[in-house]
């Protein structure tokens, strides 16, 4: 069953892309639609019989590489953490099939979008189902292609292709963190399969190499290393800035992979390492404070975007920031079960954007839309509810988890859990006002674009509805149904082996018995950040320029992204094609060709044209020649003749 | 004071030596070179009969004949190309004959 | 007195006589080609004597004359590369100017004095010999007489030519003093016990006169002037032949009569072969002119054959016998070419007039371009292979350093090599080439460029026979 | 005493004369000097004992060489030319190198390497010429006939060289004068009569 | 009965026959030129079947060479024609008979002039190339490895470029001058040992100064021909200005002729300068990832850029190769096998728009995907591939280097992972400029679509990567005994010089 979860998509991605076009759009479109539904069926019914009999299983396919003790066999391996992830991942991206059957209906290359979309579910898959290290890298960087190739899906627009290059760059620079993680793990370990890594990893976990002089724990080493991975996959701070970029690409794949899934993939790298982790304490401390300080930061610059599915990305950001200080407080159920809600209410939340994306005939600036919720109340009604699952809002689906999560912070009763707590309700507040803040400025006001568009405006067809519905039970329920299993009193016996808590991290244990205030802080910053949302663009809209003005510098920063991209660009690109052009032509042309081939090839042709002046042809010369030679001759071998 | 080899073997080199000199030295026309290497030849001579005589070995005075007879036929190969030489060019200076070089 | 082993010098003589007397009594129209073909059958003939007087090694006229393996080698060579060069000269001849019928019969003429050199054990015989192989050169590198370029060379030729048999003559008579013989046993011998300093600078002396016939750097000076005025199948006749002789001599002289002497005459050969690799490798760059470059190119050439001798191993010299095979070969097949491209109805001079020619002679330019990747010592062409044995004996007697520059120098030389592929191939073609391709030139082009091909297949025989000659030295 | 007297005049006027050779600016004069040298080399030879190639040496180079430098300098018609600038600039360098040669030829010959070995014991009795005899035409007869190759050589060399057949020129012509025809040389010419 | 057939001269001498057909009866005219087509690549298929035949028989678990063929040369000198192939050169045998049909097939229409000579040239370069890497006596080997400057001067010259004469020179005597010092130490070895059998010699050890000398000695001919920084100057000049297929074997086999010199000669045959000098080749290899890396950057013709990264790729080959161990050097021969194709696919690539267009200017492209879509997939899979990513070749090789060199040398490791980065910057942003965005210009859209024969060519190749990427095995199973062999070798000197240390120690 596994085996078709995983590669149906596949097939489906094979048929649409290579025999798209003789297919046709249609068939194409449903064919991978179809697959993926199956696949998504399958994937719920193994879910319910693992949950049931809690028997982990690693399904073998073939060898891929074996040199002495280095080999790797490619496999899935089925225990929870793989099944949580395969339904979150079939489902979403399900509904993202079918949703793009609606929102890609004017698009001239449906077939190619649709083998984009089964072959990133694929690579997903592979991501979460692999038994060893090197596979995950494989569904890791295939994925990354995947959502390459789908940021720049429309590479007609400049600005697509170039953030699908920054993504893949962004994420390269992840993953050389992350390839010199794994090498590292095997160097230490002598094995890639997790089973055999995490069994010898108590005895190991004081060894350290020396590197440049330095002393470092190998355990801590490779924890930091898989979370630069980690941190570029997923977004962290530091290597966000291709997700907001990515919006570029088509909502459906925003929803999809900037959301729900494959930024997701660090977190579920945290988790599926926890083993591991959980003997490299002060690699722990970086994540959660990482994890705090991207929650705080892109709510920041969440609150000043105009673009709604740049706020929305930025919101995806925060969001994981909170998933990964939850695993560094060692909170890994909390963080895979934040990860599982916001899965549905951030797509819902995406797809719902996208349908009012397509409905105001592909207009992004939310400073442009206004008062249309009466035309599009359906989607409406749902961008309230994934927007209430955002703020954490009771009984919503981002209630539980991100409450949990905070909760778990503070229990962790360390320096990195508390600032991790404050920054973590901090960010709670902003997420609520920004979220509204996008409700209200697109809904709600007056209507600021042209008169054409307004009339153009409507809902969208069921094609797309129906995902949103079904997300919208996700973003209500799946708090509520999964609360037990995954982080209630059975979660040891419901994740089973797939993660590890080690018994001297408390957090997560201790999260369920917080003081009051903890858990109500969230809550009460959640209704205040939409009051304020209220206040700030239904009750007074000039009070945002106000303080705008006020706040100048700040507001700034915020709205500059805190000038990631400008410092990047000078660090990197503009001194990368300094030193590029410098080495080329100051090292490659100057210097080496220089002193090198042309330059000895002149030196030869001076020597050449010196030498031939002796061939003045004059006989005398000549004569002289010979004689000196012969004097030369003689008083060599004279002297050393000994006269 | 008796004339030993070593007087005869100095005069040798005086006289190869100034051969040489007229080699090189010489601007002024190719008959003065060809005297040179005749004074050279004299020299070579001058050479093998004095080793002849006091080894008491008759082989140089033999060798001394051939290189007589060598450069009696090398003088009139030699003037016979100088005089075609003339006819093309129509001197002898050395400080002309210059067209082959490089 | 069994004058057997000398039938085919006699021959030869009497051949060159009679050579004279019908280049002097028949038709002036048809005398040249009569002689030519006159010479080139007993040159034959005189070959197949001399492999049949050869066969056992023996001594005649006092110890003056031997007939020995070496000796036999050379002669092949010699004549063979003589009767090469004559068939690739003889149509060009009349073009170039010069239609004398004596030209074959003074070539003839000095052959002799080349294998009479081959055959001496004697300085005496040594000096005769030479000079009867190299009056006759003087005579033909000036015998387009109404030339001024051709005369030019003769003179210069000369005057050096005789300034160099100047210098090895007193270099014998030292000798003679120092050993009171001219016999090389006895200066094997006496060198052997006593290397007086009168023996060493008469070594010098002989040496510098062989380094001019080898035109072995600083006594050079001569080869390019003379390869470019004289008429170009004389260049190429210069070229191949007397170097074969000279080559053969110079081992003689070192092997037979100073085998005692090597530190002394190896520094001299090290230094000299140094001095021609570097200077050839380098002042043929800026040559245009075809036969200058060859003149450098041989020089370059001369030199990576003297390291095998340089060596002072016997293997070295078997690599140098070789060499000089291979050296033929490359000559042999460049000057074909050369000679047979003419412009304006002038044997082609400049580089630049070879200008595409791929294009127009697609197996003249591919048989330069094998030619000339070999003369750079590029396996698997015979080139190389010579490189390879006479650089393997260089570090074999330990001279690392030579065999370094050794190829060092052949890579510069690659340059100019390259440069000359370069015209015809990669430069289009702007100049109109008239090509002479006489069959039988062709036909020699065709065996050349087999054996620069293939020579790896046939190297073993060659080494296995020269390392039986040498060790009979 | 007698002989070491003889042996410095003559060697002195040999070295004068040689430095004259080549100095003087008279090709004709230098080749007078050169005569002049060899003469003296041939009294030299004479008192070496060497009496055959003292009369060689006069015969073959003053009576063969020397006539013919002379004759072809006269033939020439030399210009007298100027010494050039040049000359100067190489005088020092080429005199050193020059004199670095003789130094060394003399170290050589003073080194006391020089072995007088008299394994050959001449006899007296037999006069040098009839010595030379003996050998020349049995011990050195190859030597002997490769000379005259050379010898031939030269000539043949020579002629190649200089002898050409000018078109210009009248020249008596046998055989054509033999075998002229009438019916060649005369036409007759019918004369109409007017 | 296979054993009685020569099969590995059969290969090798082959399309020698083939090449003597073409030059003795094709004209030079348009005839002419169709037939030698034909006949090269029948010729070159026939080898590459033969070759297979040779794969198929292969017996891994015999740890030496094997199909050894033995004809004394010169007896005197104890010189062999010797062949034979192991674990290391089969994959280069093999990858020689495979890309030289995808070169005949690649330049059916790209050659227009001279064609018999440029098909004959390249079927002599596959004899010179096969025989390299089959020869087991070290002169054979030098003598076939220096002869393919011949045909490739001429494949430079002849068709190549603007500036072809240029670069076609500084080919030749860039590499000629690397390679005679190779030469001499050759001869040297050869006297010392008195034999030139590449297996003897493993077994004799030199002094350890010696040892310095012949190793650099070595190192001078295959550090230019693999290339190496700062040697690699002549390679963008070359690839430039040579014509596709001949770019394509330049990058795709030339060049690992480097490679494989060092694993075949330099580290078992001088192991404690190897040892030695490991350190100083890392530096030199991890300068030539960063540099190179960085300057393929910044190169607007697609030629140079890609050139440029075979150096950066061939920086991980050497890092691998002297990181002595089991993965870093089976990665070394996988990386070298794997950039033959991808670099030989991307050369393609290039040639594929350079034929239509006439410019390598990156900047005179643009939107080309929407025109040529097949071609787009293509080109995409072969830059992925160049980036390394799972699923192709190249990522094996690259992560099998990384595995080794960390074992030795962590921080190496980490700088040399530097180069993922880069190569996904420069690659990604190559492909970027030529290919994403609006066709607006007149002759980009104009430009034709992939024909037949063209996408022939891609299909075994993308496929190869492909296989080669997911299924590794087949392929580290053939080195792997080979390989085990040089680290035998390696383990051995180094417990040795620790053991000399530790007396020195205690001295």
């Amino acid at each position: 069953m596994v085996y078709f979860i995983v590669f149906l998509p596949l097939l489906g991605s094979i048929i649409a892309g290579f025999w798209g076009r003789r297919l046709g759009d249609k068939l194409s479109l449903y064919l991978t639609s179809t697959l993926l539904l199956i696949s998504m069926t399958l994937s719920w019914i193994t879910f319910w019989q693992l949950s049931s009999n809690h028997v982990d299983k690693v399904y073998p396919l073939m060898e891929w590489m074996n040199v002495g003790d280095f080999n790797v066999v490619w496999s899935l391996r089925y225990d929870m953490l793989s099944a949580v992830m395969m339904i979150v991942i079939t489902t979403v991206s399900a509904m993202v099939h079918i949703y793009s059957i609606g929102y890609m209906s004017h698009d001239n290359s449906k077939p190619r979008f649709m083998s984009y979309l089964s072959l990133f579910t694929f690579a997903m898959l592979m991501l979460v189902t692999s038994d060893n290290l090197i596979q995950l890298f494989f569904g890791w960087e295939g994925v990354g292609l995947a959502s390459y190739l789908l940021i720049g899906f429309w590479y007609h627009k400049p600005s697509a292709h170039t953030a699908a290059m920054k993504a893949f760059i962004v994420n390269r620079v992840g993953d050389f963190g992350f390839i010199l993680g794994i090498i590292a793990i095997y160097s230490v370990f002598g094995s890639l399969y997790f089973d055999e890594i995490f069994s010898d990893v108590e005895g190991l976990h004081k060894l350290s190499i020396v590197m440049l002089g330095f002393k470092i724990n190998v355990i801590e080493l490779i924890a930091i290393l898989l979370f630069i991975g980690a941190m570029g996959k997923s977004a962290q701070i530091g290597l966000h800035t291709w997700l907001p970029d990515a919006m570029e690409g088509p909502t459906p794949v925003s929803a999809l992979i900037h959301a729900a899934t494959m930024v997701t993939a660090g977190v579920f790298l945290v988790c599926r390492m926890s083993p591991l982790l959980e003997f490299a304490p002060f690699a722990l401390n970086v994540i959660t404070i990482v994890g705090a300080m991207t929650a705080i930061f892109a709510a920041t610059i969440g609150l000043t975007q105009f673009d709604i599915k740049r706020v929305i990305a930025y919101s995806t950001c925060s969001q994981l920031g909170y998933m990964f200080f939850a695993a560094g407080v060692s909170a890994y159920p909390a963080s895979m079960f934040h990860l599982t809600t916001h899965a549905f209410f951030k797509a819902l939340l995406f797809l719902g954007a996208g349908s009012v994306i397509h409905a105001m005939s592909d207009e992004q600036d939310m400073r442009k839309m206004g008062g249309i919720w009466k035309k599009i109340p359906i989607t409406y009604a749902l961008m309230w509810v994934g927007s209430l699952a955002l703020a954490g809002i009771p009984f919503f689906a981002g209630y539980y988890s991100k409450d949990l999560i905070l909760e778990a912070a503070w229990a962790a009763s360390s320096n990195s859990g508390y600032f991790a707590f404050w920054l973590g309700c901090l960010a709670a507040f902003l997420t609520a006002f920004y979220s509204w803040r996008v409700l209200l400025l697109t809904f709600h006001g007056n209507f600021n674009s042209s008169k054409e568009v307004l009339d153009h405006v409507h809902e969208s067809p069921f094609v797309m509805l129906i995902p949103l519905f079904v997300l919208a039970l996700g973003a209500i329920f799946s708090g509520w149904y999964f609360y037990n299993d995954f982080v209630g009193y059975n979660w040891k016996e419901f994740w089973g082996n797939s993660i590890f808590i080690s018994e001297k991290h408390k957090a997560f244990k201790l999260a369920h018995y917080v003081p009051l205030w903890v858990k109500y802080l969230p809550i009460f910053l959640a209704i205040l950040g939409i009051l304020c949302a209220y206040l700030f663009y239904v009750l007074n809209p000039n009070l945002p320029k106000i303080l705008s003005k006020k706040f100048y510098p700040i507001y700034n920063l915020f709205f500059n992204k805190w000038y990631f991209d400008e410092l990047y660009d000078y660090l990197f690109v503009k001194s990368f094609i300094k030193f590029g052009n410098y080495f080329w032509k100051k090292g490659d042309e100057g210097t080496i060709d220089r002193f090198g081939p042309n330059g000895i090839s002149k030196l030869v042709k001076i020597i050449s044209s010196k030498s031939i002046i002796i061939q003045s042809g004059y006989i005398y010369h000549y004569a002289f020649a010979m004689l000196i030679g012969l004097v030369v001759l003689i008083t060599w071998l004279l002297l050393d003749y000994g006269i | 004071m008796i004339v030993s080899l070593e007087h005869y073997l100095c005069l040798s080199a005086v006289l190869f030596t100034l051969g040489v000199f007229g080699i090189f030295l010489n601007r002024k026309n190719v008959i003065t070179i060809l005297m040179s290497i005749e004074l050279m030849l004299l020299a070579v001579n001058i050479n093998l009969v004095s080793f002849s005589s006091y080894l008491n070995d008759i082989q140089g005075q033999i060798f001394t004949i051939f290189v007589l007879t060598v450069a009696a036929a090398e003088a009139a190969i030699g003037l016979a190309i100088l005089v075609i030489y003339y006819r093309n060019s129509g001197s002898i200076s050395v400080e002309e004959i210059n067209k082959l070089r490089g | 007195m069994n004058l057997y082993g000398i039938s085919g010098e006699i021959f030869l003589a009497i051949s060159g006589m009679i050579a004279l007397l019908i280049s002097v009594f028949s038709s002036k129209d048809s005398s040249l080609k009569i002689t030519t073909r006159f010479c080139n059958l007993s040159l034959l003939i005189s070959l197949i004597l001399i492999v049949l007087s050869h066969k056992n090694s023996g001594y005649l006229f006092n110890e003056m004359y031997v007939y020995d393996g070496l000796s036999l080698y050379s002669k092949i060579l010699i004549i063979l590369g003589t009767i090469l060069t004559l068939l690739i000269g003889n149509k060009p001849q009349k073009i170039d100017g010069f239609n004398h019928p004596e030209y074959p019969v003074l070539i003839l003429f000095s052959v002799l004095g080349m294998v009479l050199m081959t055959s001496s054990k004697n300085l005496i015989s040594l000096y005769m010999a030479l000079e009867l192989q190299s009056l006759p050169l003087y005579v033909i590198a000036a015998i387009n007489r109404d030339n001024l370029k051709s005369s030019e060379a003769g003179l210069k030729y000369f005057i050096l030519g005789a300034l160099s048999s100047g210098l090895l003559l007193f270099g014998m008579s030292l000798v003679y003093g120092a050993v009171g013989d001219t016999s090389f046993s006895s200066i094997s011998e006496v060198s052997s016990q006593n290397m007086s300093s009168i023996l060493l600078v008469g070594l010098v002396f002989i040496l510098s006169g062989l380094a001019f016939k080898i035109s072995l750097v600083p006594f050079h000076m001569w080869t390019p002037d003379v390869y470019e005025g004289a008429p170009t199948p004389v260049t190429a006749f210069f070229a191949i032949v007397p170097k074969i002789a000279a080559i053969t001599i110079l081992v003689r002289v070192t092997f037979s009569a100073f085998d005692n002497a090597v530190t002394s005459w190896q520094q001299i050969i090290i230094l000299l072969s140094l001095l021609s690799m570097i200077l050839g490798s380098f002042a043929a760059i800026m040559q245009t002119n075809l036969k200058r470059l060859m003149a450098y190119s041989s020089i370059a050439h001369m030199g990576y054959a003297l390291v095998g001798v340089a060596s002072g191993l016997l293997e070295g010299v078997s690599g140098v016998l070789i060499y000089m095979v291979i050296y033929i070969i490359m000559n042999v097949g460049a000057f074909i070419i050369i000679l047979s491209m003419r412009r304006d109805n002038q044997i082609v001079e400049e580089i630049y007039d070879l200008k595409g020619i791929s294009k127009t002679h697609p197996f003249l330019a591919f048989g330069f371009v094998s030619i000339l990747f070999s003369m750079a010592g590029i396996p698997p062409l015979a080139g190389f292979f010579g490189k390879w044995l006479v650089f393997y004996s260089a570090v074999n007697a330990n001279l690392v350093f030579l065999a370094i520059i050794g190829v060092l120098t052949s890579v510069v030389g690659a340059f100019y090599y390259l440069r000359i592929i370069k015209i015809m191939y990669f430069d289009e073609n702007d100049v109109n080439l008239d090509v002479v391709e006489n069959k039988s030139s062709m036909a020699i082009l065709g065996l050349m460029l087999f054996l620069t091909l293939s020579f790896g297949i046939f190297l073993n025989w060659f080494v296995e026979t020269t390392m039986g000659i040498v060790s009979l030295i | 005493m007698v002989t070491s007297l003889f042996f410095y005049l003559f060697s002195f006027i040999i070295t004068a004369c040689a430095v004259m050779v080549i100095s003087s600016r008279n090709p004709v004069h230098s080749v007078l000097f050169l005569i002049l040298a060899f003469f003296n080399s041939g009294a030299l030879f004479v008192i070496l004992g060497a009496e055959f190639l003292a009369m060689m040496l006069v015969i073959v180079y003053v009576g063969a060489v020397a006539v013919l430098f002379l004759f072809v300098v006269m033939m020439l018609n030399i210009n007298f030319s100027k010494i050039k600038e040049g000359f100067q600039k190489y005088f020092p360098i080429g005199s050193l190198i020059g004199f670095i040669l003789f130094i060394e030829i003399i170290l050589m010959v003073f080194s006391g390497d020089l072995l007088v070995n008299k394994n050959n014991e001449l006899n007296d009795n037999i006069p040098n010429t009839h010595k030379i005899g003996s050998l020349l035409y049995t011990e050195y007869i190859y030597v002997f006939q490769l000379s005259g190759l050379i010898l031939l050589v030269a000539m043949v060399g020579a002629i190649v060289l200089t002898l050409r057949d000018r078109p210009g020129i009248k020249k008596q012509d046998i055989i054509s004068q033999n075998t002229r025809q009438v019916s060649d040389v005369i036409s007759i010419v019918k004369k109409e009569s007017s | 009965m296979l054993s009685n057939i020569p099969i590995l001269s059969s290969i090798t001498f082959l399309p020698l026959f083939g090449a003597l057909i073409i030059l003795l009866t094709c004209s030079d005219d348009e005839q002419g030129g169709k037939n030698s087509k034909f006949v090269a690549l029948w010729t070159s298929l026939i080898t590459f079947i033969l070759s297979l035949f040779v794969l198929f028989n292969f017996d891994n678990d015999l740890n030496n060479f094997q199909f050894i063929e033995k004809a004394s040369w010169i007896p005197l000198s104890n010189v062999s024609y010797h062949m034979g192939v192991d674990g290391i050169s089969l994959p280069f045998v093999i990858l020689s008979t495979f890309l030289i049909p995808v070169c005949i097939l690649a330049s059916f229409q790209s050659i227009k002039k001279q064609v018999p000579l440029f098909m004959s040239l390249f079927l002599i370069l596959e004899v010179l190339m096969v025989g390299t890497f089959c020869a087991m006596d070290i002169l054979v080997f030098y003598i076939f490895f220096e002869a393919v400057l011949i045909p490739m001067f001429l494949i430079i010259g002849i068709w190549g470029g603007v500036r072809r004469v240029y670069s076609a020179f500084k080919f030749f005597l860039y590499t000629l001058l690397g390679s005679v010092l190779m030469l001499i130490a050759i001869f040297y070895i050869f006297s010392k040992t008195g034999t030139t059998e590449i297996n003897e010699i493993a077994k004799f050890s030199f002094p350890y100064d010696i040892q310095i000398l012949l190793f650099l000695a070595f190192f001078a001919s295959f550090s230019v021909k693999l290339p190496m920084w700062p040697v690699h100057t002549w390679l963008p000049d070359a690839h430039v200005e040579a014509p596709t297929s001949g770019s394509v074997i330049l990058a795709g086999v030339l060049l690992k002729m480097g490679g494989y010199g060092f694993l075949r000669f330099s580290i078992p045959m001088f192991p404690d300068a190897s040892i030695f000098f490991a350190p100083f080749i890392f530096v030199l290899s991890v300068i030539a990832i960063i540099y190179t890396s960085l300057v393929a950057l910044v190169q607007n013709d697609m030629k140079k850029m890609i050139a440029y990264s075979s150096v950066a790729h061939m920086g991980f080959v050497t890092i691998g190769a002297f990181s002595f161990t089991n993965e870093g050097l089976a990665g070394s021969v996988y990386q070298m096998v794997s950039h033959g194709l991808i670099s030989g696919a991307l050369f393609l690539c290039v040639g594929i728009v350079y034929d239509r267009l006439h410019t390598r200017e990156i900047n005179a492209y643009g939107g080309v995907a929407d025109i040529m879509p097949n071609f787009a997939v293509f080109f995409m899979f072969m830059m992925l591939a160049s980036v390394g990513l799972p699923g192709t070749s190249g990522f094996v090789g690259e992560l099998l280097v990384l595995v080794g060199i960390w074992k030795t040398y962590p921080i190496v490791a980490i700088f040399c992972a530097t180069g993922l980065i880069l190569g996904a910057i420069y690659m990604l942003w190559l492909y970027r400029r030529v290919m994403f965005g609006k066709a607006i210009k007149e002759e980009i859209v104009s430009l034709e679509k992939l024909s037949k024969r063209e996408i022939i060519i891609f299909v075994p190749i993308t496929l190869l990567i492909f296989i080669f990427g997911i299924y590794a095995t087949p392929l580290l199973d053939i080195t792997q005994l080979s390989i085990n062999n040089i680290i035998d070798i390696t383990e051995f000197h180094q417990n040795k010089n620790t053991v000399s240390q530790i007396a020195t120690l205690k001295d």
